[in-house]
């Protein structure tokens, strides 16, 4: 197992604790959430070609990997005392370890009614307080500010709970992500910030995004402790996850993580992805994250081959299910875009679809 | 905890209180009942703010509810988003409101948008001085009401008065959508604008216009410094021409109070706006159509406006006087409406 | 270097061409003629732009002239003004125009002002994707035009078709000015607007409204893409009720051709505003206080407005269906204008 | 003389060229710079204490060694082909020593009608191209990103030119700082960066501003070279920036440049600085630039007191000859507020202020 780890500037040494192994059945687990990850995406994409969804549709293919460990280490409650994380496109795996689930996301992507946002936002935005989860707006890097202010509430009250933010390496170039992280780090809130190395921010490579030989070097401006890792093998993002949410809960502060991983597919479905060398495709498609740690599953004896078909077959049912059942749900009426603009002002119809038009009374 | 500042106190002492006292009463107030309350922003701290509004208060609320940021005015307002999700209800200072301009997107896409995306309220409230008039160059003296008056989410105000500062900001804080809350510095420490207020708790609510006066012959319609310059105005239209000028203080600018000026209107049939900020894509837009919308019927003269000039705020005290609205030109403006 | 990409050279072909063909022409033109003329923003080399208007641009012109940015609005349009500075005249695309949201700070503080700071011309074009209708949710479809609108300094030019997109791109480059420009997403591709432009240099001048079709009971003022859904109401009204309504498309929202509506006003006597972009704030209000000023004699009824409502742009078809003004919502507005 | 000196991650070694040490009469001319800033800004507290200044007023004292030695590294020209500069309002020493005059800078602070903005801007917000000066607008940072444009022009057309960029660790905070720094690294800009860490931002600790270390360890996530420096040794701030300028030049792109130095007086005149302990005060002016320099001078024998002397006498007299011109010049016409907005369409005059006012004409 690769494993690039590169701790800098770890201001707190002491933070870094024995994380427990994982058991048996939080590996499989783990193999579960990151089979149905792909199998969701995959049904999305078939909802897609169908018309079925009418704006982009992203994958993570090859990330879910980065997205499962990571989340992996946080504590994910229902009730809305867990730990929190927000996330990006890639993070599907992220989403439902953390206890997101294949309906809500499909809703969600499908705009129907009985989506979190009531078929208002497109794609992952949505929020879902009683599990922590927190939908980004399309902006990249203003998450980053808004985790750092949830975390330092939880420092505040001396809760000892843990927010994680996801964002690309592309995202890593705004001006939020610096503004957002300095804060986490100054104020010393337990955050944890994964950066998503998947070589490409749409079409542009990542060295045209950063001078930075590792985004993981970008800790170093903060005063946090910065950590590569190999964001293919699961096993070892949980890892460093864990290690990084153990500071936060600790007391000692914000870290940055980076998953060092590979966006196998275009930026969003109508990008046909030309500008990537194929060999560099081949190379990562023979490092699949769920390739790996099945093979790694197999080899240790941690699991027999049927265990981990009906591991596979299982999330594809459930994602099946999911998206038949989303599928037949209503669409938003259209006057419901009317509400929740303000707590407490409610907007007008338009004059013209009024039964007696009149725009004195709008 | 040290015992509470000096100047959040004129009221329970009976004095009259000043602009800036009455925000800092108001503000205090808030935090002493509700401690979901907080306050953040560059130097709010230990320096008290650049205006010392908040002077005393780290010291007296502890420095986990008040305290001092980087520079880094979209980081911290989007901090503020943050925590309101967490159920805390944070105060926002900008040093100067011009340095919003720095957190535009989060305000206007995280901040205002939270509600309807279903990410829940958003009880944040962003305060800050505005306005020019102190010689302080295009960067120290923005209203902002304009860049954000297009945004749906957004609740805009405005005071003129230590009354209505001191009910506003309570208001804006017990009000769960994000308030922009503007000051004008030039009110701050104005003595003619001390007042007793009630030594009870009050607030005044968000979204109603204030009528200053009542009058027959022409409503104007005003906020903010320029209140003060019209009421000015207007004694000199009642001594010299016998004018009867009703004027209305809006002080929410968003959601506005429509129906006061359509109301005011239907009286006068005269309708003079009058507003600090430059001109084109001025509030007086808005309410020109939303006048047309409501009382086309009822206006004997075109709606006529008197506002800043369309440049960027100059330094030299020639200039600044130039770019700003005068009272002379209200009344200009008043006696070419009368007479139409 | 490339020989020139095929969708840059229809008109010197003699075919039509569509939307996002003729801004690339445009675009493509200035760069040949004038080499200070530079291209930057988020995967507009390699890739050729989200909307591949720039496809075959760097292989053309070359690495340095079309690069690919980091993810920094800010920092690109920044850098654009200092290149400016020195010589370069940049256009920057923003990948969806919502993004210019995270520069609103250098725009407004630093381009918009540079001329009056003394800092010397600032020829930078800002453009980009903008409009609702293809479900792209509240981030990929905001009309950006009244973030700026109350900036002096900056232009804001927002065509509807492509021989007022070619004429008004190269303008907006050779103009020293700061231009943000416009583009419709669902005009791009639209195979209705395909027609045959002149094969020779012409601009279409900034700050000149069209007037797209002439009448004399009503005048319709809108933009961009409503522009083709005032057609289609105005055509619908012409069958059905016999009315002759006049069509302007103002082409340049700053500095506002007022003239031009103002005229036609005189004309008409009704005036109905008709904009994409959300109601409250929305340029009808700075339309209607203009026309108030100028032709307040000449109006036979109010001033009325067809617009999005106040809301954040919904991804749902059916919800954005009605956030979006619709050619009934016109129809039924022009009827109770002309009847009234 | 102290000199601490942490370079990091620098990638181009190669490029670290041995500047020439600076002839004797380059050592009077520094120390001459540094008393004309601090005898002008002298004497522009006083025309405020007088009642001449309306707007803020800004002190740099104990920083016009760091101002004076990083600047006296570029190439100053008065013909618009040298080095170009962008400073802040502590950046007095570094606006002379590149070529801007007493005159223009009082004239500026005095709004006065000659100014270089014609009495429209603030403070140091003024521009002269020719010289190379480029004002900044008040928001912090985004002049870092103007700068970054502007290095990135010379670098397109082959010049050899480069730029300086001035910013207090309190700007370093903002997100355009992150932003404008990256564009210049990723694009190997010529450009030099230079950090002035002075203790404070207003009122503001450095320690709550960033959990860094130093400042020059934010250029470690930009991937460029990084120095911190002595900011009251006004030769070792002019050698390390010559380094960066040298590098710069010869087209190994971006360096950041820490200056570490200390503001002796509060933010601005109505700061009283009364959250700063006394012993750190004393212990600065110990270390007052102009008198660590004047000593040394003195003691490796370069200059002797009289010339000392009469260095100072002569600052002295152009600062106070330039505040009694600057005076006596006009404040502008107030109509002239109405021009220049844009290159081709004129404003009108306020209605309400025409002879016959009607709101018809505008
Ligand atoms: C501020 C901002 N600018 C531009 C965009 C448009 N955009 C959406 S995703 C994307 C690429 C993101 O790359 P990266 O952060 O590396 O994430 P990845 O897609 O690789 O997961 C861009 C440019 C955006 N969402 N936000
Ligand atoms: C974006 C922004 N926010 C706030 C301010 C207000 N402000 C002006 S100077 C200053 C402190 C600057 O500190 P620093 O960068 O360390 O520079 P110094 O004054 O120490 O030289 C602040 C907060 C500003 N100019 N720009
Ligand atoms: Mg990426
Ligand atoms: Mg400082």
């Amino acid at each position: 197992m690769i494993r690039v780890t590169t701790t800098m500037c770890s201001s707190d040494a002491s933070a870094t604790q024995v994380t427990p192994e994982p058991s048996r059945a939080q590996l499989l687990e783990m193999c579960r959430l990151m089979h149905l990850a792909r199998a969701t995406e995959e049904r999305l994409e078939l909802l897609f070609r169908q018309g079925h969804v009418h704006g982009g549709v992203y994958r993570s293919l090859g990330q879910e990997g980065a997205a499962v460990g990571t989340a992996f280490a946080l504590r994910a409650r229902s009730d809305g005392t867990g730990d929190v994380m927000t996330y990006l496109i890639r993070d599907t795996g992220a989403i439902f370890t953390h206890g997101g689930e294949p309906i809500d996301y499909l809703r969600h992507y499908l705009a129907r009614a009985t989506s979190l946002s009531r078929g208002r936002e497109t794609g992952v935005h949505f929020t879902d307080f009683d599990r922590g989860l927190v939908g980004p707006i399309s902006h990249l890097g203003t998450m980053v500010e808004v985790m750092a202010g949830m975390t330092w509430a939880f420092r505040l009250r001396g809760e000892d709970r843990v927010g994680m933010a996801y964002l690309g390496d592309g995202g890593s170039s705004t001006g939020e992500f610096h503004e957002g992280l300095n804060f986490a780090a100054v104020q010393e809130c337990p955050m944890v910030m994964v950066l998503e190395a998947n070589g490409y921010a749409f079409s542009t490579p990542t060295r045209k995004q950063t001078r930075a030989k590792r985004l993981a070097d970008k800790a170093v401006g903060y005063g946090i402790p910065g950590e590569s890792v190999d964001g293919n093998d699961v096993v070892a993002c949980y890892e460093a996850a864990a290690r990084a949410v153990a500071r936060a809960r600790a007391g000692h502060g914000a870290s940055l993580l980076e998953v060092v991983t590979y966006r196998r597919r275009g930026h969003a479905q109508h990008d046909a992805q030309d500008y990537v060398p194929p060999e560099e495709l081949e190379h990562w498609a023979s490092r699949d994250p769920i390739d790996l740690f099945e093979q790694r599953l197999l080899s240790e004896e941690w699991a027999t081959p049927d265990e981990l078909e009906d591991v596979a077959a299982g999330a594809r049912t459930e994602a099946e299910r999911a998206a038949d059942e989303a599928l037949a749900e209503p669409l938003p009426e259209g006057a419901t875009a009317l509400d929740r603009i303000y707590t407490d002002v409610t907007l007008p119809r338009p004059w013209t679809r009024l039964a007696r038009p009149d725009p004195h009374d709008v | 905890m040290t015992s509470e500042p000096e100047h959040v106190s004129g009221s329970a002492r009976g004095e009259p209180v000043g602009f800036l006292d009455a925000i800092a009463e108001g503000l205090f107030e808030e935090m002493e009942d509700d401690e979901r309350v907080v306050l953040l922003g560059e130097d709010v701290g230990v320096y008290g703010g650049a205006f010392k509004l908040t002077a005393g208060f780290r010291a007296h609320f502890g420095a986990g509810r008040v305290f001092d940021t980087p520079i880094s005015e979209a980081g911290f307002t989007g901090a503020a988003a943050g925590a309101a999700h967490m159920g805390l209800r944070p105060v926002v200072e900008m040093q100067f409101m011009d340095f919003i301009s720095s957190a535009y997107n989060v305000v206007t896409n995280y901040l205002a948008t939270s509600l309807w995306r279903g990410s829940g309220p958003m009880p944040v409230v962003i305060r800050g001085p505005v306005g020019a008039g102190a010689r302080s160059g295009a960067f120290h003296a923005q209203s902002v009401e304009m860049a954000f008056f297009h945004t749906p989410g957004l609740k805009i105000v405005y005071p003129s008065t230590p009354r209505d500062a001191k009910g506003l900001i309570k208001a804006a804080i017990r009000d769960d959508n994000p308030v922009i809350f503007e000051e004008h510095k030039l009110l701050y420490r104005d003595p003619k604008l001390r007042e007793v207020l009630p030594s009870e708790d009050f607030v005044v609510p968000i979204g109603k216009a204030r009528t200053v006066r009542e009058g027959r012959d022409l409503t104007m319609v005003t906020y903010g410094r320029m209140v003060h310059l019209a009421a000015e105005a207007v004694e000199r239209l009642e001594e010299e021409d016998g004018l009867d000028v009703e004027i209305l203080d809006l002080r929410t600018l968003l959601p506005l109070d429509v129906e006061a000026v359509a109301e005011s209107v239907r009286r006068t049939s005269r309708l003079l706006v009058v507003h600090e900020d430059t001109r084109t894509g001025g509030i007086a837009g808005e309410i020109s159509m939303r006048v047309n919308e409501r009382a086309f019927e009822w206006l004997d003269a075109p709606i006529a406006r008197v506002t800043a000039i369309d440049t960027p705020i100059p330094y030299a005290p020639t200039l600044e006087d130039y770019f700003l609205p005068q009272v002379d030109d209200i009344v200009t403006a008043a006696r070419w409406l009368a007479a139409y």
